[in-house]
């Protein structure tokens, strides 16, 4: 199954009144040294398996586009994951 | 802290003197070219950049009225002189008297273009913005309505906007805790380009807490209170990007502007206190114009000076220019005048309640506004030309051409249902109606409880809120508009949007006693819209009059228009009443079986 | 002297006011708590209120759940102190693990009000005064109240009767089991969605079906529980 | 300035109810082949420069632990991210 992972996140001049009370929190539990926090939404896309990469990277290309991100305030970045290794991502 | 690259190439004061030639993007900034002239004139030589961009600003048609001014003085000169008038139209909100010790502050405003470009924020700082006006009053925000327009219900831009406006105000009014009592929601396809968000709040004070906006008494210190300022809604004046920046960053500038409630609910916690302390002088709510409209208002209201070292200004992005300080729209702050021997006081309330707060200048007796940044003056001009002396027009009014058109279409010559067939017809096709419809959708998205004390709401004809708790005193408000109407006639329109907000208030009970309106309208450079503007405001004017009842404030929303078809004009009224014993409302269901029922009126 | 119940303000607090009110009406004192001050001010239970501490932002209670005067709490709620959390103050006890499960996002996705039947259980500090399985109208005001848990803690909570509040002729939010509101093992610390604040009095709210929540934790403390 | 991502996911046997409305609107968008969707966070945290980065992944993954994820309900992953190169991540 081929997964496509979107990384949502707010434009940088946008204001993230989430990611400002995360930051102005963490010091109270005793984490210091976090000079900012932005918090976006990190979507998987699962396909079918019969569909190859690039028809995968292409649609969900358009699913973000078209749905996931809201263009006015955010951007987003797409890659296909290795299925089974969460932690080694590449482009 | 200096910092070369801003400091590079800064337009001081100074450098505005020796260039006197350097040509500026006025036309790309909305200024005509006698308006850049008049600058001129008052400043003796041409505005820096920080200069033209607050003229460009505070002489728009939003902030200076322009266009509208000439008509609206008829509320003032047809209003019933009222002594529970405390303040009226020219203040952020009208306040009036509801018991000896009590006032009530309401207005309603319009969030229409930002709301369809980003219907959730748009919507949400609607909200926002409108709530600061009741706080900088010196009342507490006790609920908000909302009368909204939408295209036609089956377009698919509406089914972009429709949910996102609601969840935006939803969420924002959720947030802040302020029970929803009312609102409209209207789908005509005249709005299908230009969505029509009104927001209304109300709030509550007692009668010695009124506040004034006036940056009074030489030496008291401005404090900016709120959230950090970024690059919000600073899309305008972007042409004044200076050579540091590249082609991206221009274009990476915001015009939309990002609410935080949360942010709101503490501005609004931290003001109440300092209010009740009686530790601030003067204040005033940043809307639309941002530090802009703020400082110049507050200066011209004192007809005193004032000095801003704009650097002090917390910004989310260190990068930002003065004009672009200035400019920014960014929510959720206050600024206030305070003595210099309570500032600890108002600063250790500030930290209390987890909210930034900077003095950022003092109040002068130089009757200028200067603002340096880094030790260089880059503004320094005299406040009332900003605030109060914008440019006033007599624009040209043309009864609409198809006036005859529409005035021959009369009711009695439509075609009528004449069989019980054709009846039953009729009655389904009323039904079906997207504006007839069940609202539930929308108002289940509300939280009308919050406070404890909404006593009716959705969907009732008028918002009905207990304020004594021990003798039942209370109010009511509605909000009302019908833009097909006032398309008809603009001015019988107005007065049958009034008419129809004074009887929901009524039949709950309660006495009429104010009214605010939001104006929406197409494009004043449009004869025939002006004609619309103007006929609608007589219409309203000579109804209050009638009714005895004042318009205490409200907001004009113009250039509602997709190239050249405008909206309906479509002015909203909220009628404010006053019950003695909120017990005694009367609600819209039947009552109990066997209870006759008998119509009144024609 | 009636008995003294704490309402915590965290910073976004909403329905703080309406609990004074609500512990007034049923004839406690009601005393104001603050997030930042761990001072309990002698009062003889809290109740945390509905609101959006925090801005719900992250997820809703996570943040208040570092308050100082959660630290108390979590340490007089071990000693038996009765604590009421109402939803965002559900939402707190969850994240503070003063209760098990989570409330995340409704089913349908969106902030819904409604006036909500409920079966209440007579089992809880706060809820002795129904009858049990009694019938109370209490309306529920909220985008992320649906109750879940892992199987063997559902299981858990029924066996032992540890479900305060369910939900009647329809669930407003796809809460597992139509849970409404739990309590934990001792029976002193419960945590509901619906707002009992807000039917106090039928001019204001749809019933006054929610003053008996109040009632009841006033009538144990008047027997001297602690 | 070192920045580490924290994932936040929603544990699998959690019902996701946005994840569950975007396979669905999907089809409509004219968007096919797409089996499923989960929607969590993605938290972008920023640390001041003199911290090394066996310290910056100690303090996020406390922060992570006691803040970012609920247990109860979600699993987290994070990871150090080399700046100016958002789309070449590795663990
Ligand atoms: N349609 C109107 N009817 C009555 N008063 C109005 C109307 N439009 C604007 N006003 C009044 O003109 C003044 C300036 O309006 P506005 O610029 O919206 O205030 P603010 O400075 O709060 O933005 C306010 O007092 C407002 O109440």
């Amino acid at each position: 199954m081929a997964r496509v992972v979107v990384d949502v996140m707010l434009k940088p001049e946008i204001l993230d009144p989430q990611g400002e009370a995360v930051v102005n929190a963490l010091p109270r539990l005793g984490v210091a040294g976090v000079s900012g926090v932005r918090i976006g939404k990190r979507i998987e896309l699962e396909f079918s398996d019969d569909l190859d990469e690039a028809t995968v990277l292409e649609r969900a290309n358009e699913a973000a586009d078209k749905l996931l991100a809201n263009p006015v305030i955010e951007t987003y970045t797409l890659r296909v994951e290795t299925p089974h290794a969460v932690n080694a991502e590449s482009a | 802290m200096t910092n070369v690259e801003t400091t590079d190439g800064l337009d001081t004061v100074e450098r505005a003197v020796k260039t006197a030639d350097e040509a500026q993007p006025y036309a790309e900034l909305g200024l005509k070219t006698d308006e850049y002239e008049r600058i001129h004139e008052i400043l003796k030589r041409r505005p820096t950049q920080a200069e033209l961009a607050m003229y460009s600003i505070m002489w728009s048609e939003h902030c200076s009225y322009k266009s509208s001014r000439v008509h609206l003085r008829k509320f003032a000169e047809k209003n019933p002189s009222s002594p529970h008038m405390l303040a009226g139209i020219g203040e952020n909100a009208g306040v009036i008297a509801v018991s000896d010790e009590l006032a009530v502050s309401f207005k309603v405003e319009s969030h229409n273009h930002p709301s369809f470009v980003e219907p959730h924020q748009g919507a949400a700082t609607g909200v926002g913005g409108i709530v600061r006006d009741i706080l900088a009053m010196g009342a507490r925000p006790v609920a908000i309505m909302d009368p909204l327009r939408f295209g036609a219900a089956d377009h698919p831009d509406t089914a972009r906007v429709l949910p996102g406006v609601v969840e935006g105000i939803s969420h924002y009014g959720n947030c802040l805790g302020l029970p929803n009592i009312g609102g409209e929601v209207v789908f005509d396809p005249c709005y299908q380009g230009n969505p029509l968000v009104n927001a209304l709040c109300v709030g509550v004070l007692p009668t010695k807490r009124l506040q004034n906006m006036a940056a009074s008494g030489v030496g008291n210190v401005v404090v900016l209170l709120g959230a950090k300022t970024g690059r919000d809604g600073i899309g305008g004046v972007s042409v004044l990007a200076s050579a540091t920046f590249d082609e991206d960053a221009a274009e990476s500038r915001p015009s939309v502007q990002v609410g935080d409630p949360f942010t709101e609910k503490l501005l609004i916690e931290s003001c109440l206190e300092l209010f009740d302390a009686g530790l601030v002088t003067g204040v005033q709510d940043l809307g639309g114009a941002g530090l802009t409209c703020a400082l110049s208002e507050t200066a011209a209201a004192a007809k005193l000076g004032m000095h801003v070292d704009l650097e002090r200004v917390p910004l989310r992005e260190a990068s930002m220019e003065p004009h672009e300080v200035l400019a920014s729209e960014s929510q959720e702050r206050m600024l206030l005048i305070v003595e210099p021997r309570v500032l600890p006081e108002v600063l250790e309330v500030a930290r209390k309640w987890g909210v930034l707060a900077t003095a950022i200048g003092e109040v002068t007796d130089s009757g200028r506004l200067v603002i340096d940044w880094h030790g260089e003056t880059v503004v320094d001009c005299p406040p009332a030309s900003l605030a109060d002396e914008g440019p006033v027009y007599e624009r040209p009014m043309r009864e609409p051409a198809d006036a005859a058109l529409v005035a021959v279409d009369r009711a009695e010559t439509l075609p009528r249902p004449a069989t019980g067939d054709e009846l039953r017809a009729t009655v389904l096709r009323l039904l079906g109606s997207p504006n007839l419809c069940d609202r539930h959708w929308v108002t289940e998205q509300y939280d009308h409880l919050v406070r404890g004390n909404t006593v009716l709401a959705q969907p009732e004809d008028a918002g009905v809120l207990r304020l004594d708790e021990n003798t039942g005193m209370g109010i009511a408000i509605s909000t009302d508009g019908n833009g097909r109407y006032a398309k008809l006639d603009p001015y019988t329109g107005a007065q049958l949007a009034l008419a129809e907000a004074y009887r929901n208030v009524a039949v709950t009970g309660a006495t009429p006693i104010a009214v605010t309106d939001c104006l929406n309208f197409g494009s004043p450079e449009d004869p025939e819209v002006m004609w619309q503007f103007a006929r609608a405001v007589e219409g309203l004017a000579e109804g209050c009059s009638q009714l005895g009842i004042p318009v205490t404030g409200g907001n004009v929303s113009f250039y509602n228009q997709t190239g050249m078809e405008a909206i309906h004009p479509t002015p909203v009224v909220g009628v404010l009443g006053v019950l003695d014993d909120v017990n005694r409302r009367v609600g819209m269901g039947l009552g109990t079986d066997g209870d006759i029922l008998i119509q009144l009126g024609a | 002297m009636s008995a003294r119940i704490g309402v915590v303000t965290f910073p976004g607090s909403l329905d703080d006011v309406d609990t004074h009110r609500a512990i007034a009406r049923a004839g406690g004192t009601p005393v104001p708590l603050w997030h930042d001050d761990s001072a309990l001010r002698g009062v003889a239970a809290i109740v945390l209120p509905g609101g959006f501490s925090y801005g719900d932002y992250l997820r809703c209670g996570a943040i208040a759940r570092f308050s100082a005067v959660m630290e108390t709490i979590v340490e007089v709620a071990a000693e038996g102190m009765p604590i009421l959390g109402i939803c965002n103050g559900f939402q707190v006890l969850c994240e503070s693990h003063l209760l098990p499960g989570a409330l995340v996002r409704n089913k349908h996705r969106r902030y819904r009000i409604g006036h909500q039947p409920l079966a209440m259980s007579n089992d809880s500090a706060w809820t002795s005064g129904y009858e049990s399985g009694q019938r109370a109208v209490i309306p529920v005001k909220h985008g992320e109240g649906c109750y879940v848990a892992d199987e063997a803690t559902l299981d858990e909570l029924e066996s032992s009767g540890r479900v305060v509040a369910r939900y009647l002729d329809g669930n407003p939010n796809g809460s597992m089991r139509d849970i409404a509101g739990i309590r934990n093992a001792a029976g002193n610390v419960v945590g509901m969605m619906p707002h009992p604040e807000h039917a106090i009095d039928p001019l204001t709210g749809s019933s006054s079906d929610g003053l008996t929540i109040f009632s009841s934790v006033l009538k144990q403390l008047g027997v001297g529980t602690r």
